[in-house]
């Protein structure tokens, strides 16, 4: 091999991210010393992100098996079945690491790369969502990441031409240093027109499709993975840069080159590139692949196989192709603008071998590189028990009225309006429910079916008790698609945690999964597709344990949904579910009080089956249109939330004796749904609640222009409203940004 | 109606579009592939739809605008031919000079998407008859380079022959800096060509044809362009 | 060969990106700014060997594509 | 006082503009055109009366807002 090869040191294999024994397990391996590019391929294999050493082991354990799900976690995006021959494949990835250091591109690059995953399926692109969280609004570079990452999210997702139509976004202390960009894509596609990764057949061509390849972030997988320092402002790696133009190109072109019945097996490239894709490909398929570099698409001079091998450009495809299409199938990328180059082939040896001006830069056993990766069963501690908090022992510091005025001008509560509506949530029309509500609903081409879509976690509670946190953030996915008339069906998650050698972190994520994996079954809404995202931390302070949900349910009539807006003066409101009064890490404790503690409430996951299935049926016989389902902020935010939507007040009926005002109020009771309708369809309502065991309780009436708490000072719904929409735009009122 | 609708690079309402007219007209409109030198013979209608063709680099349609079919439509609208530009097509239609004036980034420098109301200024064209004078509907806009402006004498020359199609306003249809939501020049949303046969405008009509999508204020201008083709 | 073109907005053009870059410029305390104007430059390769041919070609390039001449100027400068 | 200040991307990083540039002016018939690189020019007008001050309060305006310093160069030249 290379003669002038740089020689592979100790210090140069650190490097790489491998830590020695890893080396020496590879060294056994191949039985000799490897070449660089070697070393950069197995760097790259071998990473967290792309062999998921520490994670692996306890992913295991999660549902991810349903009747309706055709692909489940193992393949670019996971798929179920919603009938009539359409199937939805989603997932939801991070882009944490980069968009910290350039905000715009760091976005950008994170909406191609899941929109690519899914239409690598054979999906067209019909939704678009996002978690994000971000740093204290005090912290100096707030604001400049909030401006750049939406602008980012929105300036792809727009230009693509897909309606991004929800999200989250939160701001926490813990992610100063460390933010966290989670987006989700969803797409349609025909049950029986699903491509997947495993490449077939000896002596295929396999074809380099899209974009061409730079010295684009170069290890951006292994930077990924690597606890971030002081320093990384200092890094500067080469940062990658999304070209949606090229994306939507590279979408039309493939799905075109997917009806002419040529593609064998087709995988984007992602993490790691061509390295990760053509591995992943060929492993699948149990077969060898070769490549030739020479004939790889260039947009620098003189790039080096490792620079090849490593590249991360975006908007790129590999395929194997049927070789008798090899013509009709270059006419449709050239008629795009793309490149297509066959640049190698597969082989029936299982290795791995990368050919550059002749010589053998790389001969790798290619299952080996997959199955032979690290995998660690990281030693784990359960978090230190949070007491539960009696509500008796907190006193309102301030009246209901002023806490609730309060808690809805909040950075975590306040409307995101400033950020949706950057986003074109309306294109394609058939956004039936745009952000704002509790899920996404949206139409499946001309109807009647419809999908609901939400991201949902309460990284609070997941730090306090990482089981009931783990439970907590799949039941109000759940819920959320519950409560707009959806039948939830499956799942994504985008798990982000600190450093996973690090026995608290390492437990918050064993936790975490204990708990998704519960409510999975639970609520039979299995994992399809996900994501990890480890060593979150700067400075050694880990972000909040956060496992974003990505939900997915059925409508299957969408003209039978529900929306928060109280409709008319008159109607009756009225919760589905216990309250209990439970103050512990409530929004209400932390903002209002100032104490950010206690054990979370508890997720009977039994009760949350029985209560949300309830509220779908009242949905679903059009019995109920106005729904609201309860989480932070408990009722009284819930119920502000409502009015102010349907521009009406609402008076609440005294309040119930034997909890504290507050905590009736505030407190953070799960599996709890507020509904609104006529007083006779809810004097109905409450007879079948009781015929069927689910707890019901009426709370007041709509009329009026305020919020009424018995005994207390009216709170206009103008005010209100006037707070809970003016806290972003206000905070970030002088930003620009400037990409 | 004989509508076709021209596709590049980058287009990404072509869909929304060709829904609507077909809705209006029970007629799926021809897609046309911007490389094409000719319209399908029979044209009445050409649309050239939303998107961000080829990324908006450079400057929003200004590639687009150098394509090879835009000599055709060149021609059509000479003839006198409907020719339609939505929010992108708007933008190409400035850049290829068949309306004057051009479109700036929003005066907020954001990408904005959200419900706008928009002010009917004359019912005597085909794209409009089916609405009331001064009528007030509601649609939606979803764009970053709106804002419309020209010089001061183009400007005076669209208001003084009535070439103002639509204006941003409120629900009643007052127009103020308030209403303006991307900083155009007399709040204008779309503009006519001298010969009223050729209109550019921002809002998505076509977004809004389905009570349970937002609504149907879209509908009126895709049945005016129906019903006088139908004639 | 290398060239530059660089493509301004005429006098009296509005220009709201740089009236917003001068606000945000005079909110991050960056004294003394009073008026921003943004344009655009290309820096470009050329296989001409003849500047005066180069010269050519990018008045072309500009007149057809790089300006908006209806509201832009440019300018070319053949570097190399 | 009068300035100008260039940004323009680091050697390497994409530039999806330059590259749809590129492809539209050989389709227009443009020859010899063989790379194209976009950046941005702001065309400043300052109080000072300083060169040194003005060039320092632009340094710090660059690397506070006019570049994006992580996949961006600058220049800034005074004029007058
Ligand atoms: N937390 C998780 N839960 C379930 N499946 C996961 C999880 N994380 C990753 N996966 C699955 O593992 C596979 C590899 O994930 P990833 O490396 O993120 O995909 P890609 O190569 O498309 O970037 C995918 O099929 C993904 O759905
Ligand atoms: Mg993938």
């Amino acid at each position: 091999m290379t003669a002038t090869a740089p020689r592979i040191t100790p210090e140069l294999v650190a490097e790489h991210g491998l830590k020695p024994d890893e080396y020496a397990r590879f060294l056994e391996l191949i039985g000799r010393e490897p070449t660089i590019t070697e070393l950069g391929i197995v760097s790259a294999m071998w990473n967290e992100h792309c062999s998921y050493k520490s994670s692996r082991l306890h992913l295991k354990g999660l549902p991810t098996s349903a009747p309706w799900v055709i692909q489940g976690p193992g393949e670019n995006a996971g798929v179920i079945d919603i009938g009539d021959g359409d199937a939805i494949a989603f997932k939801m990835e991070s882009h944490n690491h980069p968009s910290y250091i350039e905000p715009y591109q760091g976005a950008t690059t994170g909406v191609g790369g899941i929109l690519r995953d899914v239409f690598t399926m054979g999906a067209r692109p019909i939704a678009a969502l996002n978690a994000l969280r971000f740093g204290s609004p005090d912290h100096p570079k707030t604001r400049h990441l909030v401006s750049g990452v939406v602008a980012g999210i929105g300036g792809y997702g727009n230009s693509f031409g897909v309606p991004t139509v929800g999200g989250s976004v939160g701001f926490h202390t813990r992610y100063d240093g460390n933010i966290l960009v989670n987006a989700m894509a969803v797409g349609l596609a025909k049950t029986d027109g699903i491509f997947y990764a495993a490449a077939a057949g000896v002596g295929n061509p396999i074809v380099y499709l899209g974009s061409k390849t730079g010295r684009d972030g170069i290890h951006g997988a292994t930077m990924a993975s690597a606890e971030f320092d002081a320093n990384s402002d200092e890094k500067r790696p080469t940062v990658q840069v999304g070209d949606p133009f090229a994306e939507k190109l590279l979408l039309e072109a493939c799905l075109e080159l997917m009806q002419t019945d040529s593609v064998i097996a087709i995988q984007d490239m992602g993490a790691a590139g061509l390295t990760c894709s053509a591995v992943e490909m060929g492993a699948k398929g149990n077969l060898g692949v070769e490549l030739i570099l020479d004939n790889v698409p260039c947009r620098e001079e003189g790039m080096s196989a490792y620079e090849m091998m490593l590249s991360e450009s975006q908007e790129r495809m590999l395929m194997v192709l049927k070789p008798e299409k090899r013509e009709e199938a270059e006419a449709i990328f050239r008629k795009w603008g793309l490149d297509f180059a066959v640049v190698g082939y597969t082989t029936d040896t299982l290795r791995f071998v990368v050919k550059h001006h002749g010589e053998t830069v790389a001969d790798l056993p290619i299952k080996e590189l997959g199955d032979e990766a690290p995998l660690y069963d990281r030693p784990h501690i359960s978090n230190a028990f949070q007491p539960t908090i009696d509500p008796a022992s907190v006193a309102a510091p301030v009246d209901n009225a002023t806490a609730l005025a309060r808690l809805l001008a909040t950075p975590d509560m306040c409307s995101k309006r400033w950020v949706w509506e950057q986003y074109d949530h309306l294109i394609l029309g058939n956004t039936v429910q745009k952000p704002g509500g509790d899920a996404a609903i949206v139409r499946i081409e001309d109807g009647p079916k419809g999908v609901a879509l939400t991201t949902d976690v309460t990284p609070r509670y997941c730090e306090a008790d990482p089981v009931q946190g783990g439970r907590q953030a799949v039941a109000e996915a759940w819920r959320n698609i519950t409560a707009v008339g959806g039948l939830p069906l499956a799942i994504t998650d985008n798990l982000n945690f600190g450093n996973p050698e690090k026995p608290d972190v390492m437990g918050q994520f064993v936790g975490c999964l204990k708990g998704i994996g519960e409510a999975c079954l639970a609520l039979d809404f299995p994992v399809v597709s996900g994501n990890v995202s480890l060593y979150n931390e700067t400075q050694g302070r880990s972000i909040l344990p956060t496992p974003t949900i990505g939900g997915v349910g059925l409508l299957d009539d969408v003209t039978l949904h529900a929306t928060v807006a109280l409709r008319q003066a008159g109607d009756v409101l009225a919760v589905i579910g216990d309250t209990t009064g439970w103050i512990g890490q409530s929004v209400y404790l932390r903002d209002i009080c100032g104490r950010e503690e206690g054990a979370p409430p508890p997720v009977d996951l039994a009760v949350e089956r029985r209560n949300g299935d309830f509220v779908r049926g009242l949905i679903r016989s059009g019995k109920v249109t106005t729904v609201h389902d309860c989480s932070d902020g408990g009722l009284a935010v819930a119920v502000a939330e409502m009015a102010m939507a349907g521009d009406i007040g609402v008076s609440f009926d005294t309040l119930p004796a034997d909890i504290p005002a507050h905590a009736f109020l505030f407190g953070e009771d799960q599996a709890r749904y507020v509904i609104a309708a006529d007083a006779a369809t809810i004097d109905a309502v409450a007879a079948e609640a009781k015929a069927a065991g689910v707890p019901f309780r009426k709370l007041g009436v709509a009329g009026g222009d305020a919020v009424n708490i018995p005994g207390e000072t009216p709170a206009k719904v103008a005010d209100l409203r006037n707070g809970h929409d003016n806290w972003l735009p206000n905070y970030m009122a002088g930003e620009i940004d400037h990409p | 109606m004989k509508a076709a609708v021209v596709t590049f690079p980058g287009s990404n309402r072509e869909r929304d579009i060709a829904r609507a007219l077909k809705h209006a007209s029970g007629v799926a409109p021809a897609m046309v592939w911007h490389a094409e030198t000719d319209l399908p013979a029979g044209t009445d209608l050409v649309v050239l739809p939303g998107g961000f063709s080829y990324g908006d680099y450079l400057r929003c349609g200004a590639i687009a605008a150098r394509s090879n079919i835009m000599a055709a439509v060149q021609a059509h609208a000479a003839r006198g031919g409907l020719v339609l530009g939505v929010c992108n097509g708007f933008q190409i239609l400035c850049e290829a000079q068949l309306l004057p004036g051009v479109l700036m980034r929003n005066d907020r420098l954001r990408f904005m998407c959200k419900r706008q109301n928009l002010r009917v200024e004359r019912t005597d064209t085909a794209f409009t008859h089916r609405y009331a004078q001064g009528q007030v509907i509601d649609v939606c806009i979803a764009h970053g380079e709106g804002n419309w402006t020209a010089d001061a004498d183009a400007v005076a020359r669209i208001e003084d022959k009535g070439l103002v199609a639509f204006r941003y306003c409120d629900a009643n249809g007052v127009v103020s800096p308030e209403t303006n939501c991307n900083g155009s020049v007399n709040s204008i949303a779309g503009i006519y060509s001298e010969k009223r046969n050729v209109l550019g405008m921002m809002p998505h009509p076509e977004n809004l044809i389905d009570a349970l999508v937002g609504g149907t204020d879209g509908r009126g201008l895709f049945e005016s362009l129906a019903s006088r083709m139908a004639a | 060969m290398k060239a530059r073109v660089t493509v301004t907005l005429k006098t009296g053009v509005l220009d709201p990106q740089g009236k917003a870059i001068e606000g945000a410029l005079s909110s991050l305390g960056v004294e003394g700014v009073t008026g921003v104007r943004q344009g655009k430059v290309f820096d470009i390769e050329l296989a001409h060997t003849q500047p005066e041919a180069a010269q050519a070609a990018l008045k072309d390039a500009c007149e057809r594509l790089l300006a908006n001449t209806v509201i832009e100027n440019y300018r070319v400068e053949i570097l190399s």
